[in-house]
C-alpha cells in the first residue's frame, strides 16, 4: 500500500505583529492509499489547520507535506476538501453550485446536470435544487456542500466535520453512504469528527490528537463491515475501543 | 393571492428527508408591481413638487435672466426638436458618451480584476492613478487639443478617463473584498486563474462593479460634453455653450435636461444589470 | 489631428467665440460668399481661449484661427512660422463697463480721473493675458498705477452672461469685457460702459488692429489658395457690413439672437467704424497694436510686421 | 527572527481545554517593513523612468511648447518657491480642497448612511441624484458665480458637491451589503438604530466608504481648480490658467505637480485611516 | 407558572417569485417561565425558523407570536438568542465582541470589561480574549458566540445548536455549565440540538419536531438533576426515553 498524504517534521505558526501562534508543532502523519482514517481532536487542536495543509490550501512554516511523493505546490482537485465552515457560493443555485466543479474539470452540460441532479438527491436535496443557500437549513446547506465535493470526483478526500450539523437519522444514512463509496471506490478518506462513535463506526484508523498535533493515540479499528450502528454499539470490542479513545481524548486536555 | 395544489415533495431518492413544502402562489399584477409603482409614483411627484418650486422661483428672482423657468426650457425644448437641433446634437453626445463609457468600463474593469489580484503592483500604480485623475482635465484643454485634436475621439477619450479611474477603484475594491473561502473553493477544484475570476471574483466583487459604473455615468457625461465646451463645434456641449454666449438661460437648461436624462436612461441600464445580478441576495422586506 | 492635411480643398477654421469680432466670417457664410469663392469650410470649432486656438493650429485640427492679435504675438513666440492672414477689426472691441452703482467721476470726466476710480476695485476680465486684462494694465500703467497690486482682476471666462451676472449681483464693480458686453449691460441696465477705446477715449489706441486671423507657414504653403479665397469671402463680408448697414443689421440681430435687441441697436451703430475695410493688414494698425501690446506687458518684443503678417496682405 | 519565551497558556478557569500555543516572536526592522520598502522603492523606480521618457520626449517632440520638460518644471517650481508665489496660491487651494472634501466627504457619508437604510427614500432619490451630477458643472459656471459668488464658498461648494456624490453612492453601496446576521445580531442585544449604525454598518461597510473616500480625492481637488478657472485670481487653479495663456507649459505642469502632490497626500492620509480600518482583515500572504 | 413565549396557529411562508416555501404550518407551542425545553427534529424541518420568530427577529406570514402575554414587535434583549450561524463581528476582537451587549445596554467600561473577561473564561477561551474571530476555530467560535450570548443577560434564552461542532468533552463540559447557570438563575431556556442524549440529559422537556412544525412528541423528563451523563445512560429511564425520542423522529421522515 502506497502513502498517498505524508506530513514530516511540520510546524504551523500564525504571526501578528509580534506574536507567533502556533497551531500545530513538530506534526507527523501519513495516510496509506484506500484508508479511511478518522480524526478527533478537542476543540481547538489543529485539526482543521491539518486538513489546510494537507489540502495544498495553506503552506506550512516549516516541514513538508507530500502528497503522492512531492511537496504541495497548491490545491489540486486530486484532493476534494469539505471545509468546515461554508463555501457555497451563494450566487449559485444549489444545482449549479453542484455543478461547478464538473463545469471546471470540463464536463459536458448534459452529463454534468445529470450527475449532479443524482448527487443531489443522495444528500436528499433533490426539491431544494433551484434554491439558494441562503434559502437552505444550516444543515441543508452542509449536504449541498457535500454533494459538491463529491462532485469534484476526486480520489482522495478530507473531510471536517461533514455530519455535525445532522440529526442522528440523517446522519447514520449518509454514513452508511460513505462507507459503501468508499468500500465500492478505494478512495482515501481523512474525516475529522468530534463524534467518537462516528469515528469508530466509520474509520479503518483513529487518530487522536492533542495540543499542538500531538499524537495521542493511532488505533487501528479491527471491527468487521459493514458496522451496524445499532449492533456495533454492543459489540464489546466497540466498546473497549470507545473507552480507550475516550480516556485519549481526556489526555489531550491539559489541566 | 391564490394558493395552488400542493406540490409533490416526496424524497426522490435514497435519504429520508423531512423539508418543508413548496406552493405555486400566484401573486396578482398589483401585488408583484406596488413597490416599483410606488417609486415611480414618488419620483414623478417629487419631480412636479420640483418644477412647480422652479417656476415659482423664476417669479421672485431678482434676476430671471440666471433662473429661467420650466415653461421657457420646454419651449427651447420644443423648438429644437422641431428645427432638427436636439437629435443632431443629442446624437452626437450619445455616440460619445457610450464609446467613452464602454471603452472606459471594460478597460476599467479588467485592469480593476488583474491589478487587484497582482497586490504588488496595485500598491505600486494605486497613487500614480490617483495622481494622474487628479490633474483637471479642462485645464490642460490645450494638451488635450494637441495630443488628441478635436474631433469626436478627443471627447470619447475624456469620457473614457473620467469612466475608467472610477469602475478601477471600486472594482479593485470588491476584488480586494472577496471571501477567500470562495477562491479556495474554486483552487480545490483544480480552478485556473481564469476560473477564479470569472466564477468567484466577478460574482462576488458585482457589488463593487455596479458601484463604479453607477458613480461614472455622471463623469462619462460630463468628460464627453467638457470635450465639446474644449473645442466647442457640436454637442450638446456646444449648445449650452453657444446658448450661454446669447444670454439663452432656457438653452442651457434644456441642454442640460437632455444630458439628465441621458443619465437616467444609463442609470436605469445599469440598475437592470444590478438586479438581474442582485437576483440571488434576500430582499430587504422579509 | 491631422485632419486639416488629409483633406485638401478644405478649409477648417477655429474662432474663440461667437462674439461682434466674428460677425464678417456669419455674414460671409449667410450671405453665400464662401461657396461663391469656393472655399469649402470644414470644422468650426469655438474653442474659447487662444492658448486653445493655437494648440489647434498646432494640432493641425484648424487651418486658420479667428482671434485676436494677442493670440498670435503669443503664438509667435514658440513658433517662428506663425502668420497673420488677416484682419477682421482695427478697433479695440473692449469696453470698461462699472455696474449702475459705481461711485466715481462721470463717464465724461477726464480719463485719468476714471482710470483713478477703478483703483481698489474688484475687475471681472475674461482670463490672464487677455486682451481685456491688457486694456486695464494699460490703463492702470498710464495714470502710474500697477494693476496687479492696485486691483483685484478676477477671471470670469469668455461667457459675457457669467460677466454680466456678476456685476449685477456686485461680486465685481467693473468688467473689462469685450463687446456687446457693455451694450447689453447698459440695456438691461445693470451697468454703464464707463471707458471706451473705440468710442475715442483713450487717444494712443486709435484704430489698432485687434481682431486677426492668422495661421501658419506650413500650412499657408498647403493652403495658400484656400486662405486667399477665405479672404476674399471676408473682404466681401466687410464690405457688405459697410455698404448695407440695414441689411448687416438684421444678420446681427439673428447672430446675436438672444441678446437684447436694444443692445444689438446700439451695437449697430458702431459696427462699420469697427470693423477692418478688408483684410489686408494695414501697418499702422499692427504698430498701433504692437505699441500697445508693450505697453500694457502682454509681450517683451516687438513683432515684425514684415516676418509676422503674411505677404499676401501686406500693404 | 527571534524566539521569545513560551508563554502560559493554562487555561484560566472552569474549562478543560486544549489548543495553540502564543509566542512572542519579534521580527527584525526589515522583516517587518521589507513589504512596505520594496513598494516604495518600486514607486520611486516608476517615477524615475517616468520623468527620463519626458525629458527624452522634449527632444524629440514635434513642438516641444506643449510638451516641457522635467527640468524646465523644476526651474519654474524653484522658481515659485523662491518668490513665494507657489506658497500663496498652495495654500489657497488646499484650504478649499480640505474644505470642500471634508465637508463633501461628512455629509456623503451622513445621507449614505440615513438614505440607504430607508430603502424606499434611497429608490426615489437615487436616479434625482444621479441627474444632478451629470450636469457638468463647467458648463454651469455662469450660473454658478451668479448664485455663490466668486469669492472661496464658490470653489469649496465645486469640490463638495463632487465628493459629496462619490462618497454617498459608494457608501450606500457598502451599507447595502452589509450581511444581515450582523444587524440581527444587534437587535437581539437591544441596539437602537444608532447602535446598528455605528456598531455595525459603520464598520460594515468601511470599505465602501473607503473607496469612495479614495475615488473622491481627484475630483475634490479637479472641483476646487475648476472654481479657480472660471472665477478666480488665485489659487493652484489661476496658476494653471495664468501659464497657459502665456504658453508657459512648464508652468501649467509645475502647478499639475503639485496638484498630483496634494492628491498624494491625500491618499496618504485616507489609506491610513483604511488600513487602520482594516487591521482585522486576513492579510494576503497567509 | 407563566407562560413566556407562545405560539398560536403560526404560518411561515418564504415566498420568491411565484413559489411559496412553507417552513411552518399551523404550528402551536408554549414555553413556560423557568423550563428547560430542549428541541429535536430532523434537518431543515423549521427549527431555526421557529427559533427566529420567538426571538422576533422574523415575522410569521400568519398566526401570532406572543411574549409575555403580546405579541412580538421585534426582537428584545429580553431574549438572548445563539443563531446557527456566526454572528461575531469580525472587526472586534473576542474580549470586544462579548463586551457588545453590554456596550449597548450602557454598563460601565471597567465592569463589562471584568464580565467580558469572566465569560470568556468559562468557555475556555481566556487566552484568545485578543484574537480576532478568523483566527479561531469553528468551536472556538461557537463559544465566543456563546460567551456574548451569555453577557446580555436575558432571562428567556434560545440557543440553536449551540454545542454541536464541540467535541465531546467540552460539550459535556458546557452542558453541566448550562444546567448549572439554568439551576440557578431560574432562566427560560429553548434548546435546539441533534443529540438525543443532549436533549435528554439537558431538557425539562423534549418537543420532538416533524415536517412543518408538526409536534410529534411533546415530552416531560423526569430524569433525576443534575444529571451526569455517565450514569444517565445506564439509567433504564434515560434508556426508553431515548428509544421514544428515536422512534418519535423517525416518524418524522415521509416515507
Ligand atoms: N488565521 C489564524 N490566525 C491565528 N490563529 C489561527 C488561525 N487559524 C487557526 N488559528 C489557531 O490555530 C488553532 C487550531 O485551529 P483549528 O481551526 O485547526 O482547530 P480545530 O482543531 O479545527 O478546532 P475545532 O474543532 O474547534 O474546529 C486555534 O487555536 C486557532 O486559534
Ligand atoms: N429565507 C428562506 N427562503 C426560503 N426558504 C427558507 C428560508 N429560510 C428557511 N427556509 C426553508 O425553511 C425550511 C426550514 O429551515 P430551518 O432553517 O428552520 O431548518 P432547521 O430545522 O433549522 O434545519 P437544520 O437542522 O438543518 O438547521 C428549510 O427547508 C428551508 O429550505
Ligand atoms: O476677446 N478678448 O479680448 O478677450
Ligand atoms: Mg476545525
Ligand atoms: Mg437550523
Amino acid at each position: 500500500m502506497s502513502t498517498v498524504l505524508e506530513v514530516e517534521h511540520l510546524t504551523k505558526e500564525f504571526q501578528r505583529d509580534d506574536v507567533a501562534t502556533v497551531a500545530l508543532r513538530d506534526f507527523s502523519l501519513s495516510i496509506e492509499e484506500g484508508t479511511l482514517v478518522t480524526i478527533l481532536g478537542r476543540s481547538g487542536c489543529g485539526k482543521s489547520t491539518m486538513l489546510n495543509l494537507l489540502s495544498g490550501l495553506s503552506k506550512p512554516t516549516s516541514g513538508r507535506v507530500l502528497h503522492r511523493g512531492s511537496p504541495h505546490s497548491g490545491p489540486t482537485p486530486d484532493i476534494g476538501y469539505l471545509t468546515q465552515t461554508d463555501t457555497l457560493m451563494p450566487w449559485r443555485s444549489v444545482q449549479r453550485n453542484v455543478e461547478m466543479p464538473m463545469e471546471i474539470a470540463g464536463t459536458g452540460k448534459a452529463e454534468r446536470e445529470a450527475k449532479a441532479r443524482e448527487l443531489i438527491a443522495t444528500v436528499g436535496l433533490a426539491d431544494f435544487a433551484d434554491s439558494y443557500p441562503r434559502e437552505l437549513s444550516g444543515g441543508m446547506r452542509r449536504r449541498a456542500s457535500l454533494a459538491r465535493m463529491l462532485a469534484n470526483g476526486a480520489e482522495t478526500i478530507l473531510m471536517d466535520e461533514p455530519f455535525g450539523a445532522l440529526d442522528a437519522q440523517l446522519r447514520s444514512e449518509l454514513q452508511r453512504e460513505l462507507a459503501r463509496l468508499w468500500s465500492a471506490t478505494g478512495h482515501t478518506i481523512v474525516f475529522v469528527t468530534h463524534d467518537i462513535e462516528e469515528a469508530l463506526l466509520l474509520g479503518d484508523r483513529v487518530v487522536v490528537l492533542g495540543p499542538l498535533g500531538t499524537v495521542l493515540l493511532d488505533q487501528e479499528i479491527d471491527l468487521d463491515r459493514p458496522r451496524d450502528p445499532d449492533e456495533a454499539k454492543v459489540d464489546p470490542r466497540f466498546v473497549e475501543l470507545h473507552a480507550t479513545l475516550a480516556s485519549a481524548l481526556k489526555k489531550g486536555a491539559r489541566p | 393571492m391564490t394558493t395552488g395544489s400542493v406540490s409533490d415533495t416526496h424524497a426522490h431518492n435514497g435519504l429520508s428527508t423531512s423539508g418543508p413544502v413548496k406552493e405555486t402562489r400566484r401573486r396578482s399584477w398589483w401585488h408583484r408591481n406596488r413597490r416599483t409603482t410606488l417609486v415611480w409614483g414618488l419620483r414623478a411627484g417629487v419631480v412636479l413638487v420640483f418644477l412647480l418650486l422652479w417656476q415659482l422661483a423664476g417669479r421672485v428672482a431678482v434676476n430671471p435672466m440666471f433662473v429661467s423657468s420650466p415653461v421657457s426650457v420646454w419651449e427651447q425644448l420644443r423648438d429644437w426638436i422641431l428645427d432638427g437641433t436636439l437629435s443632431t446634437h443629442t446624437w452626437i453626445t450619445i455616440q460619445e458618451v457610450v464609446l467613452g463609457y464602454v471603452i472606459g468600463a471594460v478597460t476599467g474593469a479588467l485592469a480593476g480584476f488583474v491589478l487587484a489580484s497582482v497586490r504588488l503592483t496595485y500598491d505600486v500604480f494605486e497613487p500614480m492613478m490617483m495622481a494622474l485623475y487628479s490633474i483637471p482635465k479642462v485645464a490642460l484643454a490645450p494638451l488635450f487639443i494637441v495630443w488628441f485634436g478635436i474631433g469626436i475621439d478627443m471627447k470619447v477619450i475624456l469620457a473614457a478617463v473620467s469612466v475608467f479611474f472610477l469602475v478601477f477603484l471600486n472594482t479593485a475594491a470588491g476584488v480586494r473584498d472577496v471571501d477567500r473561502g470562495l477562491i479556495d473553493a474554486v483552487r480545490l477544484m483544480g480552478g485556473s486563474n481564469k476560473d477564479i475570476t470569472l466564477k468567484v471574483v466577478l460574482p462576488a466583487s458585482m457589488s463593487g462593479l455596479i458601484t463604479g459604473l453607477k458613480v461614472s455615468i455622471p463623469y462619462a457625461l460630463i468628460g464627453a460634453v467638457i470635450g465639446e465646451l474644449v473645442a466647442s463645434n457640436r454637442g450638446l456641449g456646444y449648445l449650452i455653450n453657444d446658448s450661454a454666449a446669447q444670454f439663452n438661460t432656457a438653452g442651457v437648461f434644456a441642454a442640460v435636461v437632455v444630458l439628465t436624462a441621458l443619465a437616467m436612461v444609463l442609470n436605469t441600464l445599469v440598475g437592470a444589470l444590478a438586479s438581474r445580478a442582485n437576483r440571488w441576495k434576500p430582499l430587504d422586506a422579509e | 489631428g491631422d485632419a486639416a492635411e488629409s483633406e485638401p480643398g478644405v478649409l477648417n477654421v477655429g474662432q474663440i467665440s461667437d462674439s461682434v469680432a466674428f460677425f464678417p466670417l456669419y455674414v460671409a457664410e449667410q450671405e453665400g460668399y464662401f461657396a461663391d469663392e469656393g472655399v469649402e469650410l470644414g470644422e468650426r470649432p469655438r474653442l474659447g481661449t487662444g492658448a486653445k486656438l493655437a494648440a489647434a493650429l498646432t494640432s493641425g485640427s484648424i487651418d486658420v484661427g479667428a482671434g485676436v492679435l494677442t493670440d498670435a504675438f503669443n503664438l509667435a513666440e514658440s513658433n517662428p512660422e506663425t502668420q497673420v492672414t488677416g484682419s477682421l477689426v482695427t478697433d479695440y472691441y473692449v469696453d470698461i463697463v462699472t455696474a449702475s452703482d459705481f461711485d466715481g467721476p462721470a463717464a465724461d470726466a477726464p480719463l485719468e480721473e476714471r482710470v483713478r476710480a477703478l483703483e481698489g476695485k474688484n475687475i471681472g476680465i475674461t482670463g490672464p493675458g487677455s486682451g481685456t486684462e491688457a486694456l486695464i494694465v494699460y490703463l492702470f500703467e498710464q495714470v502710474g498705477l500697477d494693476a496687479k497690486t492696485d486691483a483685484t482682476l478676477v477671471n470670469l471666462g469668455a461667457v459675457p452672461s457669467s460677466a454680466i451676472g456678476a456685476l449685477s449681483e456686485g461680486q465685481v464693480d467693473a468688467l473689462a469685457f469685450f463687446q456687446p458686453t457693455g451694450q447689453m449691460a447698459e440695456a438691461e441696465g445693470v451697468g454703464d460702459i464707463y471707458v471706451s477705446p473705440q468710442r475715442g477715449d483713450i487717444p494712443d489706441l486709435t484704430d489698432p488692429l485687434h481682431g486677426a486671423l492668422f495661421s501658419t507657414s506650413g500650412v499657408i504653403e498647403q493652403k495658400g489658395e484656400e486662405i486667399e479665397a477665405f479672404n476674399r469671402a471676408v473682404d466681401r463680408a466687410l464690405e457688405f457690413i459697410q455698404t448695407d448697414p440695414e441689411a448687416s443689421a438684421e444678420l446681427l440681430s439673428t447672430y446675436l439672437d438672444g441678446t437684447d435687441p436694444e443692445a444689438v441697436e446700439a451695437l449697430n451703430e458702431i459696427l462699420p467704424q469697427e470693423f477692418a475695410t478688408s483684410s489686408q493688414v494695414s501697418e499702422s494698425a499692427f504698430d498701433t497694436a504692437v505699441d500697445f501690446h508693450l505697453e500694457s506687458q502682454l509681450i517683451d518684443e516687438a513683432p515684425d510686421y514684415d516676418s509676422l503678417v503674411w505677404s499676401q496682405v501686406q500693404e
